[in-house]
């Protein structure tokens, strides 16, 4: 059609842009306390696989049973897995090269995702790092600003 | 299981960015196409799936703004939310549940979102989401992991880039189909490490569309009928620390119920042909070791054994896979529609020889939490 | 609590109520709306909570009738053959965002997004077009919310569940004329979960379970602006004849017992009842006032307390035919009404879309 | 370590960012816009099978499963079919702010088009509209127009 060679097909601008608010729940809210008012790392104990989760659950996903064994992880741990992120995004927590890491802190059996910021070229699978604190906490998962090769 | 088979299949040409088309229009063109490939009316598709995310698409309701253009006026619909394997599963147990024929159509545009922003939600709002983790930086890890369990090299992985975006010259609707060596993806920009550019999958604008029918509906349809033999999906945990990232064991798991269900027991031998969900490029070996093709960490050899190629004994993404043409949703469906074409010996310059048996295969969530795999023959 | 751990306390109540574990179930269908907790691919993430982990997952989205399509596909995943035990969940936190703010996002972006104000303008247009043609009033209306709230106090799940007069519903703020704050549903929190199963599995799980006799669907608007206001809810007089037809209904309100609807506002407890055929033409306020739909009437609507007690919304569709799969089962306690045989459940959402879910005590 | 007792404090994390999209508004969309540009009239588009006539035209019609192709020249006016005043505060997704209220929001059948369009009415006065009112749509001058619905500041009601 005649009409359609001669139209140009143009594009519109826009975005959605509201806020959340997610509950983090009771469990989630005892492991963020801890962290902000104690500087403590807590975890959780399945009852029945005895699979210690960091961050604590509720509930364990693989044997579907609550949970509410609590104890205090170090504040060390191994490093899992790694990458050092090279491209930029505006969400991230830090300027480029930064890496993520998974990490799984003495006396957990998961990992945890969390950030390493300095010695990239030392970082590997294997390695030891601690939890380095930020000074203002502020009840989330940046209260443990990153964590630092020892 | 009753005979059900794809009777029609389309896709548009990938592109970086369609800026004249509408979600609308791309749904439009492939369901029409559809329609036209399988010699059938609107009138005999007696219920449709559309596939659609509301991140992709900025849009509440996503499904609203395609109904229509999915021919799903007045007609039984419902919406998956997730890679198109997933849509046309629903589609097939619908088919199997009692309607006629089902059109699964999947559409994205990832030109009009922000890749980053979009997968950053994929991942957990209190923990993970804000340390700004998205898709790229979470397949990194997983990368790192599959190397370090396996002493695999970033060689290994460049090859597949290699293979696959070389296969995509054969393909018309790929995207980047491009002729490079193992160094050029090397020295590709580093992005996520291990992973560089030519690691990963194109942003692209497209859509899939095909009809699943009962053996009736099939029999008048104007095409070779495409026969679903075992079809299975699976999720493993979600938190990225909570898995081992380098063990696909509900892709094994998947595989597992759709073997036993097509009567499958050595795959590598009774399957001809796969097209596998490789948004990065270690993606393809590993899940070829979760599909059971090769024995943990043996993914890179098939390929330097020459296996996998075009000329092998089981060439993988002959297409060019998700490496070449990467709409999110849409690819999965691309996948089995590439499986059908094979079988049907539609294939044209990428047809592999003598296909009585294909694999095609889908994700969903971060690093492959969730798999979906079929298995699809010829009479 | 999270939106993992509300689904949690859903499912792992629905397993107590059937005495099954996560083990017996073989499939997950799982709904809600992406934008109203910014949560991408709620099948993934839940999966702690769901139980999904090494279980086949999908996510549904359809939007209004989410819940009804998720019942739907889990209805499918069973009837395929492939799946014995499916369980089927609708959750919405809608404390989490603005909910009017994320409700706009579901218009076209193009077209509608930079006027639309959310579900009650296009809400209020059919409204007065059905008062026109009916000669209806506001209090009609209002009978209706009075009704389903104080049916609500029979029910322990429901949000809201202070009893209201037909004078506090026309006291109450004009939000658009005609309607008023407590025409309108609630923003609630909350979880569902259902589980469907084979008619073997059916059988070694209770003697009485709810047989789905017939689902229908229509969803065929894709633009706002094709709604005829002034006609009946099409989609629901389309899909409620199939579904009549597929279950061999011939009288609807003589042989269905009970009805769990989606009415998100008062005036849908008028008008939509006669596109069920519950009652003829523009004789909705006549038949609500008779008393007909209250329990103890012919065909009671919304033992639960419906949508406007309660609305979470990726659960509420999910939530009727829960509530009309209780009724059947006879286990609705305060709720329930005697001797049922036949209920429906319906979806409402999306551009004036419909879902119709029948079950009965006997088996098809 | 014990059990949890009651959680005393129970936290909540926020997230505020915008999610940037670009959407296409297809051929269809953009004639519509191309029209108002141009010649400040409307354009719809006409179903071969069943004579239906939509404004903003869109390339197929639903209940016939028919691609539409015959554009309809429209004039600038139309009819009101329905108005709501909005005077419920809420966020707008568009801006992440409060949208300005009140406003009122018109279902508008352009002259000649059998289906509705959704635009605002420039009057907040409840009593001096009504449901069958003439409207005309008043429009940006043509240097701020950006090609998008807005270029229709918003419809005036017309003295009978």
């Amino acid at each position: 059609m005649d009409w359609l060679v001669h139209t140009e097909a143009v594009t519109q601008k826009g975005q959605i842009s509201l806020p959340y608010r997610w509950w983090v729940g009771e469990t989630g809210s005892r492991f963020l306390t801890a962290l902000r008012d104690e500087g403590k790392i807590l975890g959780n104990r399945c009852p029945s696989c005895a699979t210690v989760y960091v961050p604590p659950r509720k509930n364990c996903g693989a044997c579907f049973r609550e949970i509410d064994d609590w104890l205090e992880l170090g504040d060390e741990g191994v490093v899992t897995s790694h990458t050092v992120i090279r491209f930029p995004f505006d969400l991230h927590p830090a300027p480029v090269p930064f890496a993520y890491a998974l990490i799984r802190l003495d006396g957990a059996d998961t990992a945890i995702l969390h950030v390493i910021k300095e010695n990239l070229n030392s970082l590997r699978n294997g390695a030891r790092v601690k939890a380095v604190f930020a000074e203002q906490r502020c009840g989330n998962i940046l209260d443990i600003e990153f964590f630092r090769l020892i | 299981m009753e005979k059900i088979a794809i009777v029609g299949l389309a896709q548009t040409k990938f592109e970086r960015r369609k800026p004249d088309k509408t979600y609308y229009d791309l749904v439009y063109e492939v369901t029409r196409d559809a329609l036209e490939d399988s010699g059938l009316t609107l009138a005999d598709i007696d219920n449709v799936i559309t596939v659609s995310n509301d991140f992709l698409d900025g849009r509440t309701i996503s499904s609203m703004a395609v109904g229509e253009a999915a021919g799903g006026h007045d007609k039984n619909i419902s919406t998956v939310e997730g890679d198109g394997t997933f849509g046309a599963f629903y589609g097939a147990i619908r088919v199997l549940g009692g309607f006629r024929s089902t059109l699964v159509v999947a559409h994205s545009k990832g030109s009009e979102g922000n890749v980053s922003y979009i997968s950053n939600a994929l991942f957990d709002p209190i923990y993970q989401r804000p340390l700004g983790i998205e898709s790229l930086a979470s397949a990194a890890l997983q990368a790192n992991s599959y190397m370090e369990k396996f002493g695999l090299s970033e060689i290994d992985f460049a090859k597949f880039s290699v293979k696959n975006h070389g296969n995509a010259w054969n393909n018309p609707y790929a995207q980047i189909p491009l002729t490079i060596t193992v160094q050029d993806v090397l020295s590709s920009p580093k992005l996520a490490d291990p992973i560089k550019l030519l690691d990963c999958s194109p942003i692209s604008d497209g859509a899939a569309a095909i009809i699943i029918a009962d053996e009736k509906t099939a029999m008048k349809s104007a095409k070779k009928p495409v026969w679903i033999r075992g079809i299975g999906h699976c999720c493993e945990e979600y938190f990225l620390g909570d898995r081992d990232l380098a063990d696909p064991r509900a892709l094994r798991s998947a595989a597992k119920k759709a073997f036993e269900m097509a009567g499958i027991s050595n795959p590598s031998r009774e399957i001809r042909v796969a097209e596998v969900y490789d948004a990065f490029s270690y993606m393809e070996p590993l899940w070829l070791e979760g599909l059971g093709f090769c024995k943990p960490g043996g993914g890179p050899e098939l390929l330097d054994c020459g296996v996998i190629s075009r000329g092998g004994t089981l060439p993988v993404n002959p297409s060019g896979g998700v490496l070449s043409a990467h709409a999110v949703l849409v690819a999965g469906l691309v996948r089995l529609i590439e499986a059908a074409l094979q079988l049907r010996g539609e294939a044209q310059g990428r047809q592999v020889e003598d296909v009585h048996r294909a694999l095609a295969h889908g994700i969903n969530g971060p690093c492959g939490q969730s798999h979906c795999v079929w298995v699809l023959e010829s009479d | 609590m999270n939106g993992r751990e509300l689904i949690y306390e859903a499912v792992s109540r629905s397993l107590v109520d059937c005495e099954l574990t996560i083990e017996d179930i073989d499939a997950i269908v799982i709904g809600n709306m992406d934008h109203f907790e910014s949560i991408n691919s709620a099948d993934t993430w839940s999966v702690e909570g769901s139980g999904g982990v090494m279980k086949p997952i999908m996510k549904i989205n359809t939007g209004g009738t989410t819940g009804t399509s998720v019942a739907i596909a889990a209805y499918y995943h069973v009837a395929s053959g492939i799946f014995d035990r499916v369980l089927a969940i609708g959750w919405e936190k809608n404390s989490e965002s603005d909910t009017t703010g994320a409700i706009i996002t579901c218009s076209d972006p193009i077209w509608d997004r930079f006027s639309y104000s959310g579900a009650i303008p296009s809400l209020a247009t059919e409204a007065i077009g059905y008062l026109k043609r009916s000669g209806a009033t506001q209090e009609d209306a209002a009978r209706v919310a009075v009704r389903d709230r104080t049916h609500a106090l029979n029910n322990p799940y429901a949000h809201l569940r202070k009893p209201i007069t037909v004078q506090d519903v026309m006291e109450s703020p004009m939000l658009a004329y005609p309607i008023k704050l407590l025409d309108v549903c609630p923003r609630s929190d909350g979880a569902c979960a259902v589980v469907f199963a084979s008619e073997e599995a059916a059988r070694r799980i209770t003697a009485k379970p709810a047989w789905v006799t017939a689902c229908s669907v229509r969803h065929s608007l894709s633009w706002f602006g094709d709604f005829d206001f002034d006609a009946g809810l099409l989609s629901l007089a389309r899909a409620s004849r199939e579904a009549y037809e597929k279950a061999g209904i011939k009288s609807p309100p003589d042989e269905i017992d009970v009805a769990e609807l989606y009415l998100p506002y008062s005036y849908a407890g008028l008008k939509w009842i006669e596109d069920l055929g519950f009652c003829p033409q523009n004789k909705a306020p006549e038949f609500v006032w008779s008393g007909a739909t209250d329990m103890g009437g012919r065909i009671p609507i919304n033992p639960s307390g419906g949508v406007i007690s309660t609305n979470c919304i990726g659960a509420t569709a999910l939530l009727r035919v829960a509530e009309a799969a209780i009724q059947v089962m006879g286990r609705g306690g305060e709720r329930q009404v005697p001797d049922v045989v036949n209920s429906l459940a319906t979806g409402f959402g999306g551009c004036f879309w419909s879902d119709v879910f029948l079950m009965s005590s006997c088996m098809p | 370590m014990k059990p949890s007792d009651k959680q005393a404090e129970l936290l909540a994390i926020t997230f505020e960012r915008a999610m940037p999209y670009e959407w296409s508004v297809g051929k269809y969309g953009s004639r519509f816009f191309q029209e108002i540009r141009e010649h400040h009239r409307f354009v719809g588009i006409r179903c071969p099978r069943c004579h239906k006539v939509y404004a903003p035209p869109r390339r197929l019609c639903g209940p016939c499963f028919a691609e539409m192709t015959e554009l309809v020249t429209l004039s600038d006016t139309g009819v009101l079919k329905a108005f709501t005043v909005v005077n419920y505060p809420f966020l707008d997704p568009n801006s992440g702010k409060n949208r300005p209220i009140p406003y009122t929001y018109g279902y508008i059948q352009l002259d000649g088009a059998d289906s509705i369009f959704s635009h605002i009415v420039n009057e907040i006065d409840t009593s001096k509209m009504r449901v069958g009112m003439k409207v005309k749509a008043v429009f940006r001058n043509n240097a701020d127009m950006k090609g998008n619905v807005e270029d229709i500041k918003y419809f005036d009601l017309v003295d009978p």
